[in-house]
């Protein structure tokens, strides 16, 4: 640290100047921040305040530096030095406007002025400015698993951005479920009639493009290394194997269509009753003939029983909707009109789902003549003649039946996405117990691998919910668990082909950022940009694999000495890993044990006479503290005896910095994180549910130091809770007073 | 923010809500450089005036809050709010823009300290509400708001008010003198993400709206519903503020209706569906929800949550287009009359408040837009006849916040791929 | 004799749809209908319909003739048009409603002594006399339709109405020997004539 | 010579000693006083109004209607026709339509039309009087001759369904169309809101159905009373003549005092413009609209 020099900035406006003892702040940050340089000044985030800092650095040589002001989410631009490290003391937000005001409070706010002046020099001292990890042999080419319309269309679109793809397809030719169908959906106006497919004019883009090389009847027989540096086994039907190198993949392998002859109620595995890729069969068979049955009848009469199979409660078969079937249905019901108005096709629907303009072709279709019921199919019965569908006409509200030729069923999408995860660390936990039949299973459940990945946490994506390998979130739909690997198609979630083409080109967007963001050492969504990235002291870790489990994202594997191997491509920065080490030996050049620990250790315990309790709050960057500083921005008060320091992720806290608080004084601890369960928030996966079961363990720890279990509070926080969140810690500062305070002070 | 100077390499992303912000950040986040042009003084467009999302219920400010920080990190993007596109020239690869920035009267050196709020006592309309409660006429716009920076309203510019906001500023941040600006700007590519906006519900005259004080739109319920809304998070009546608790949902208000919207809006019958949770959560089991529906369109997953609110006892589905609303002037309550045509069940129903799942229309509908562009019959954009300007989001087609964000990302790269094709043609 | 019905039936095969889009006024509209049922909601007499006009549609659909034109239902349309300002699909409800009450009627199939269909009819056959209405002969003739008895209570019922009209020179005792009529009737008894031979032979109402 | 001159179609109950002789006699002075000539078309027909149908049929009903069409194109070419009942404009305008968007229908009409010696060209547009006053005079024109304002006088504008549904005026909504409003407003007038302005009175059911037609006139007048009005107006003969007609029978029938004055707007613009009760048609009234006629003798 020869070269480092420290300085502390204060800014006096905003009333910070009005409100607190600045030349006390300054005084602080000198003798006890020990930094070089303190200055204040009445507008820092102004030109001229940035200009005193800029030149600070220039001429003063420094290279850290402490701003205490506003919060660090406010002005970020204006206080960005990149070759500086930064720590933000909030003095704002986090003091003077959630401080009730009035005199009687003066001394309490400048305590906790002083605390933050003191935090952020403390901070600071131990922070580094990620030197970033630029690798010059990155790969950058793309590969995609899958080469139906999606898989096509993102090895396309990659191609067309000037990226270099490696299309691998297990079948003998492109194309797809697509190359089953006689025409698709309508995806512009006037949403009247169907289309031409288009797949073999898109293969044939594919098989001529010079930037694509097209691997037919091959899969991918393993997958190891990380974004920019994934290593490929392509693994011919012949048995040729070639290796590749990609930067990022897309798995683009699409769905299978729900088995008919799973509901034999509605005469699935009957000869004239078919699903709706045997409907697209036979219209390819009539070649714009007319649609004929197996039985070389021609179909006169159709009906089409939506939601077969589908949108159901009973748990037998799919619970989800697959989206694409009434417009599917509605197409195929055209077939027969288009070619002989005489025919009659009736949708038996429940909700006719036909969203966006998808409405101009279920009315285009209702003026070709096809009609449509709102009736509940019980029962199809194939009578060889005829069949015969019972059920419930819900508007005329009797059951009643129909006859047809032909039934189709419009069954659902079952995602192509290889193996459960879940399953998988089951089997393997049960393998490795020594179960055979767990190991039989493991072998047969990798043969079912799309990915081959040889990553600890198991072979594929992890698949969100119904086997699909979707993102958890609304707001990010590409949001992957496993960093450079994305999912487009209907193996996302289920989709037709208008989505699905919109998908792929999105999911190769997401490949590209993911290969220049592995070339520049740079994190991935959501701390996109991160340069930092964690480190392992080996020679003081015991191998006890808690970083390798809990990794959200199988950045880490265990090297052939078994300790941690950290695969930095994969990583998102959230610092799981750190806050799961026992013995404290991972950390980030910027965030560690030591700058928050620092920073914890850093706060001035009154002695239990003062009567003025400590509380520490651990908060959730993305969610907690935005809160907090809203509070602050709404001018909602709280105790001034928190002190609150934002973490990457509540999964990041090591439960040393909760021990070591309690150990030097604090009278109890806040741990503020996002939503956890089925509908978690934690973009880091299992951050505040790792944090909540941590903190649960805790209780024996503080049984043995003599203290409550109150004293440690995990607590879920939405951003949106400013005004929750300033109840909670009145709330708990009230409960803190009625406990006592700790009786561990003047010990730490 | 940087002042790099756009060029033919620059792509120009009109509309900064959830659409143009994903199109905006992932273009900045593969290298390449963006302007990103907004109307409003905020970016965050509709899903900032949004409660909760569904179908997990979470808040929209939580993927605001990452958007914000992306975009604070990322030196590509420069953000112009409160600017409109006025003029579109040129070809794929080569536009020239117009863009025309209405005055903020509030600079950089703002510090959002709210100073000037406290010196000023005229209200308005609160546009982050719908207007259905007032602010200070310097105001922030949005607890979230970025850029982080007060905005003093045209009506007391040039007024005593206004003086006095300015006198109350020490950080020299307003500018009454401020001028409407024009520049004009080189791109290579323009994304169109410039979203949607409620259908009018006062043109459906047999609901009412504006007539009978206890009908509202969803975009006002959401409002409504949230802590941070006109009401404190509580559900009470326009007509006498007391609190609602027979809520109906009438669904396809103004879409799937040649009357009015061609289309269908998609998001409105898994909104209601979230909003009868927002009774739920306002009023426990006390709570009554019915909505008024002809196809509940709960597609792909989204059909777990419609089965989770069928399972929920304060919740009834009534398969019926209303045919009209009345008013009981005694009590104030909307009555709602139609028939329920499962069965054909003539209702009369009261309620105390009835919400218009109100439709999406295209924000630019009347707007006028470069020749090039292509439209489909409900004014959503299809692409351009050129292929350099792309729709994204529900400026494209009315789509969630999910598929927004797919069809933002889509757009990000077909964008990406104009720019490179014109850099490769140029480097020839 | 095979009746106009019986034909119908016979051309048709039982598929009621193809039937009334060929033979009702605007019945091609029915097959638009995607059954949200605000035409149902917004008629003023709703509750007097056994089948409201949506549900009336489905049964179209589901081929229940005999149910359909043997209803009541289409004849308590008082033309106020709610629905076909209201529908999403913008079908004439009206119209079609209207049509199905002139076909059934046609078909004999309308339900005998439905009073609306007997004042409709008298109505038109007084207008088609002289070309204009004569209002004092319609309401007599609506007194007497169910006979001599009940025609002077009904008539005697509304005297005082009646005498009021004929004092405020609204009603004319007169018309009885006359009244108002058009110049050129052998030519406007051409043009109807013409134009319902034409109408009969494209939907089969000849027989 | 006239400011405005229009082919009239004055339909069966505007004739002498017809149910709406006073709708004509008061037309008839209103448009002397705004200088409006109408020339009767020569030979017109009934319009087969809204019950034609069930016994018309489809071509029949064209046919009607074209005929009226083909007497003005032929007889006062360039004319714009103008009806003031709301069942002829109706269905002078849908047949215009109809036969504007149909090659089939306008061939068949016109081959009937062809017994008679007469063609549909579709050269003639039809207006209802209301779109005359409101549209080719405007508010302002209209307010000009008043010399008697109707002041203090409360009137619940009754709009109904056929000048509202499914064409209306211009600009008005369905469910609260205003033009008639502002019509009483102009003459001095106070125009009540209330919720039956374009409910149905069940008109064409009068004689079929009289219980649910009067079900729905008693709505009418009992919002109309409970909202303060003293007179209810209206653009629609059978809306006059329902409403007015059975109010006597309802009270027989159901205990009501129902002695409301209905009329049309132009007797309240005769009043309003100084002429007599008389030339008002208010001697045509069967409940009295005293007040009226006491402005009228002042």
């Amino acid at each position: 640290m020869a070269d480092s020099k420290f300085a502390a900035y204060i800014c006096t406006g905003c009333g910070i100047g009005d409100t607190l003892d600045v030349p006390m702040l300054e005084k602080i940050a000198q003798k006890e921040g020990k930094m070089a340089l303190v200055k204040s000044h009445p507008f820092l985030c102004s030109t001229d305040g940035v200009k005193l800092i800029e030149d600070d650095i220039a001429n003063e040589g420094v290279t850290h530096l402490c701003i205490a002001a506003c919060s660090r989410r406010a002005k970020v631009e204006a206080f960005r030095f990149p070759a500086a490290a930064v720590s933000r003391a909030n003095l704002r937000e986090g003091v003077i406007w959630v401080v009730a005001e009035g005199a009687e409070h003066d001394a309490v706010r400048q305590e906790m002025a002083e605390d933050y002046v003191r935090m952020g020099c403390a901070e600071i001292k131990k922070m580094k400015v990620p030197a970033g990890n630029v690798k010059e042999a990155s790969s950058k080419k793309i590969l995609v698993v899958g080469g139906g319309l999606s898989g096509m269309t993102a090895a396309l679109a990659a191609a067309e951005a000037g990226y270099a793809v490696t299309l691998v397809e297990k079948s003998g030719a492109l194309g797809g479920f697509a190359n089953n169908l006689w025409k698709r959906v309508p995806f512009a106006a006037p949403y009247a009639d169907a289309q031409p497919v288009g797949a073999a004019e898109l293969a044939a883009k594919v098989s001529g493009h010079a930037k694509i090389k097209v691997h037919l009847n091959a899969v991918v027989a393993e997958t190891s290394g990380a974004p920019g540096r994934f290593a490929v086994k392509i693994a011919q039907e012949s048995g040729g194997m070639t290796d590749d190198v990609c930067g990022a993949i897309i798995q683009a392998t699409g769905f299978t269509p729900y088995d008919p002859a799973r509901l034999p109620e509605l005469g699935g595995g009957q000869p004239n009753v078919v699903d709706q890729a045997g409907l697209e069969a036979l219209a390819k068979a009539a070649d714009g003939g007319p649609i004929k049955r197996a039985d070389g009848k021609e179909v006169k009469s159709v009906v089409f029983v939506q939601c077969a199979g589908q949108r159901d409660a009973s748990g037998q078969h799919l619970p989800y909707c697959s989206g694409h079937c009434c417009a599917t249905s509605i197409k195929q019901a055209t077939y027969f009109k288009d070619r002989d108005a005489g025919i009659n096709a009736v949708v038996m629907y429940q909700d006719l789902r036909v969203p966006g303009m998808g409405e101009d072709f279920y009315r285009s279709a209702q003026d070709k003549g096809v009609t449509f019921v709102k009736g509940r199919a019980a029962r199809v019965t194939d009578g060889g003649g005829a069949c015969k569908v019972d059920f419930k006409d819900l508007i005329l509200d009797e059951d009643t039946s129909i006859e047809a030729d032909l039934v189709v069923l419009a069954t659902g999408q079952v995602p192509n996405a290889g193996v459960n995860l879940d399953e998988w660390t089951a089997t393997v936990t049960a393998a490795e117990s020594g179960d055979e039949a767990a190991k039989t299973r493991k072998d047969e459940l990798l043969k079912t691998s799309v990915l081959s990945l040889n990553y600890r946490q198991g072979p594929d994506m992890p698949q969100f919910k119904y086997g699909f390998a979707d993102s958890h979130f609304i707001c990010f739909p590409y949001e992957t668990r496993r960093t450079g690997i994305y999912a487009a198609g209907p193996v996302r979630r289920p989709m037709d082909i208008l989505q699905a083409t919109e998908d792929a080109t999105g999911a190769a967007l997401k490949a590209i950022q993911a290969v220049e963001n592995a070339a520049r050492g740079r994190a991935a969504h959501p701390r996109v940009g991160d340069l930092s990235y964690p480190v392992a002291r080996l020679e003081g870790c015991t191998q006890c694999k808690r970083c390798t489990v809990e990794c959200p994202f199988g950045a880490i594997d265990e090297d052939e000495k078994r300790f941690p191997k950290f695969n930095e491509e994969r990583c998102r920065r959230c610092g799981t890993c750190m806050g799961a080490c026992p013995v404290r030996v991972i950390s980030f050049e910027n965030y560690s044990v030591d700058t928050v620990g620092s920073q914890i250790k850093a706060v001035n315990i009154p002695d239990e006479f003062e009567e003025k309790p400590r509380i520490l709050i651990l908060a959730c960057e993305n969610d907690a503290y935005p809160a907090l500083d809203m509070a602050g921005i709404q001018r909602l008060s709280y105790s001034a005896f928190v002190r609150a320091i934002p973490v990457r992720c509540l999964g990041s806290v090591n439960t040393i910095w909760i021990t070591d608080a309690l150990n030097s004084g604090y009278d109890g601890v806040m741990l503020m994180g996002c939503k956890k369960g089925d509908d978690y928030q934690c973009h880091f996966v299992k951050g505040s549910e790792m944090a909540f079961y941590r903190t649960s363990k805790i209780d024996d720890t503080l049984k043995q130091l003599g203290l409550e279990p109150e004293r440690v509070l995990s607590l879920e926080v939405a951003i949106t809770d400013n005004a929750r969140v300033a109840k909670l810690i009145n709330d708990y500062a009230e409960q803190i007073n009625e406990i006592g305070l700790s009786p561990m002070k003047g010990f730490g | 923010m940087s002042a790099s100077i756009a060029t033919s390499q620059t792509i120009l992303v009109v509309g900064g809500g959830i659409a143009g912000m994903t199109a905006a950040l992932e273009a900045a986040e593969c290298g390449r450089q963006v302007i990103l042009a907004e109307k409003q003084p905020m970016l965050g467009g509709r899903t900032a005036l949004l409660y909760r999302y569904f179908p997990k219920m979470c808040h929209p400010v939580c993927g605001l809050e990452i958007n914000l920080r992306r975009l604070r990190g990322n030196p590509n993007v420069r953000v112009m709010t409160m600017t409109e596109v006025t003029a579109v020239s040129g070809r794929r690869g080569d536009y020239t823009v117009t863009l025309k920035t209405r005055p903020r009267y509030v600079n950089e050196n703002c510090t959002a300290c709210g100073d000037c709020g406290n010196a000023v006592s005229t209200t308005i309309p609160n546009p982050a509400n719908y207007g259905l409660d007032k602010i200070k006429a310097a105001y922030l716009p949005h607890g979230m708001a970025y850029p982080q920076r007060y905005v003093i309203d045209p009506s007391i510019v040039g007024t005593a008010e206004g003086e006095q906001a300015k006198a109350a500023c020490k950080a020299g941040a307003i500018d009454l003198g401020m001028q409407e600006e024009t520049v004009t700007l080189k791109a290579g590519s323009i994304v169109w993400a410039t979203g949607w906006r409620p259908y009018d519900a006062a043109k459906i005259q047999p609901y009412g709206y504006g007539r009978i004080a206890n009908v509202v739109t969803s975009v006002e319920f959401e409002r409504m519903a949230d802590p941070h809304g006109p009401t404190g998070g509580k559900l009470l009546r326009p007509s006498d503020g007391q609190e609602a608790k027979n809520i109906a949902f009438i669904q396809c208000a103004g879409s799937r209706d040649e009357n009015h919207l061609r289309h269908c809006s998609r998001i409105c019958c898994m909104a209601s569906l979230k909003q009868t949770q927002y009774v739920r959560e306002a009023c426990g089991e006390d709570g009554r929800s019915t909505i008024y529906y002809i196809d509940i369109r709960a597609i792909d997953r989204f059909e777990d949550f419609y089965q989770s609110v069928q399972n929920d006892p304060t919740v009834r589905f009534i398969k019926s287009k209303v045919a009209r609303i009345a008013l009981d002037e005694q009590s104030g309550n909307p009555i709602l009359h139609g028939v329920d045509t499962e069965g054909a069940h003539r209702y009369a129903n009261a309620h105390d408040l009835v919400v218009l799942a109100v439709g999406m229309v295209p924000e630019v509908t009347g707007v006028a837009l470069p020749e090039d562009i292509l439209l489909d019959s409900s004014n959503f954009i299809e692409g351009s006849q050129s292929g350099g300007m792309f729709g994204a989001g529900s400026a494209a087609s009315p789509l969630d916040v999910n598929r927004s964000v797919q069809s933002a990302t889509a757009a990000s790269l077909r964008a990406i791929q104009v720019i490179h094709q014109t850099a490769s043609t140029e480097a020839v | 004799m095979t009746t106009a019905n019986q034909t119908a039936r016979a051309k048709y095969e039982n598929d009621f749809l193809k039937e009334v889009e060929a033979n009702v006024e605007e019945g091609h509209w029915v097959r638009m209908c995607m059954q949200c049922g605000v035409c149902a909601g917004s008629c003023p007499l709703g509750d007097a319909w056994a089948h409201p006009p949506q549900k009336l549609f489905m049964m179209i659909r589901a081929g229940k003739r005999e149910e359909v034109l043997s209803s009541d239902a289409m004849w308590m349309c008082t033309s106020c048009y709610n629905c076909i300002v209201r529908c999403p699909r913008k079908l004439p409800i009206t119209h079609i409603v209207h049509g199905l009450a002139n076909y059934a009627h046609r078909l004999g199939l309308a339900p005998k002594g439905q009073p609306t269909r007997q004042t409709a009819a008298l109505f038109w056959n007084n207008l088609v006399k002289k070309g204009r209405v004569n209002e004092l002969k319609f309401s007599l003739a609506l007194y007497f339709k169910d006979g001599f008895g009940q025609g002077i209570k009904n008539a005697l019922g509304m005297q005082a109405v009646g005498l009021g009209l004929v004092k405020a020179k609204r009603l004319n005792p007169m018309e009885i020997l006359g009244g108002h009529g058009i110049e050129n009737l052998s030519g406007f008894k051409a043009m109807i004539d013409k134009a319902r031979e034409i109408e009969d032979r494209k939907k089969g109402l000849a027989g | 010579m006239a400011s405005k001159e229009y082919a009239f179609y004055p339909g069966c109950s505007s004739q002498s000693k017809a149910s709406a002789s006073n709708y004509l006699t008061s037309v008839n002075t209103m448009c002397g006083k705004l200088d409006i000539k109408l020339t009767e078309i020569p030979d017109w027909n009934c319009c087969g109004a809204s019950i034609g149908y069930a016994e018309g049929g489809e071509l029949p009903r064209l046919a009607l209607s074209a005929r009226n069409f083909a007497l003005t194109e032929r007889h006062l070419p360039g004319k714009e026709m103008v009806a003031t009942c709301a069942a002829c404009w109706l269905a002078q305008r849908e047949v215009k339509e109809r036969l504007d968007h149909s090659e089939t229908l306008l061939k068949e009409t016109n081959e009937a039309l062809a017994a008679a010696g007469l063609q549909y060209q579709g050269t003639a547009p039809v207006r209802h009087m209301v779109e005359v006053l409101i549209e080719d005079l405007g508010y302002d024109t209209l307010k000009q001759p008043v010399v008697k304002p109707l002041e203090g006088i409360k009137f619940a504008g009754y709009v109904g369904c056929q000048t509202n549904r499914p064409f209306g005026i211009a600009g008005e909504s369905f469910e609260n169309p205003l033009y008639l409003d502002k019509l009483v407003e102009t003459v001095g007038g106070e125009a009540v809101p209330y919720d039956q302005k374009v409910a149905c009175c069940g008109g064409a059911l009068a004689f079929s159905e009289p219980e649910k037609s009067q079900k729905q006139i008693r709505a009418i007048i009992e919002s109309a009373y409970d909202h303060g009005a003293e007179m209810i107006v209206t653009p629609c003969p059978l809306c006059q003549a329902n409403v007015e007609i059975y109010q006597s029978e309802i009270n027989k029938k159901q205990g009501t005092r129902f002695n409301m004055p209905v009329l049309y707007y132009s007797q309240l613009m005769a009043v309003a413009y100084g002429s007599s009760a008389r030339e008002a048609g208010l001697d045509g009234q069967l409940i009295k609209a005293a007040r009226l006629e006491e402005i009228a003798g002042k």
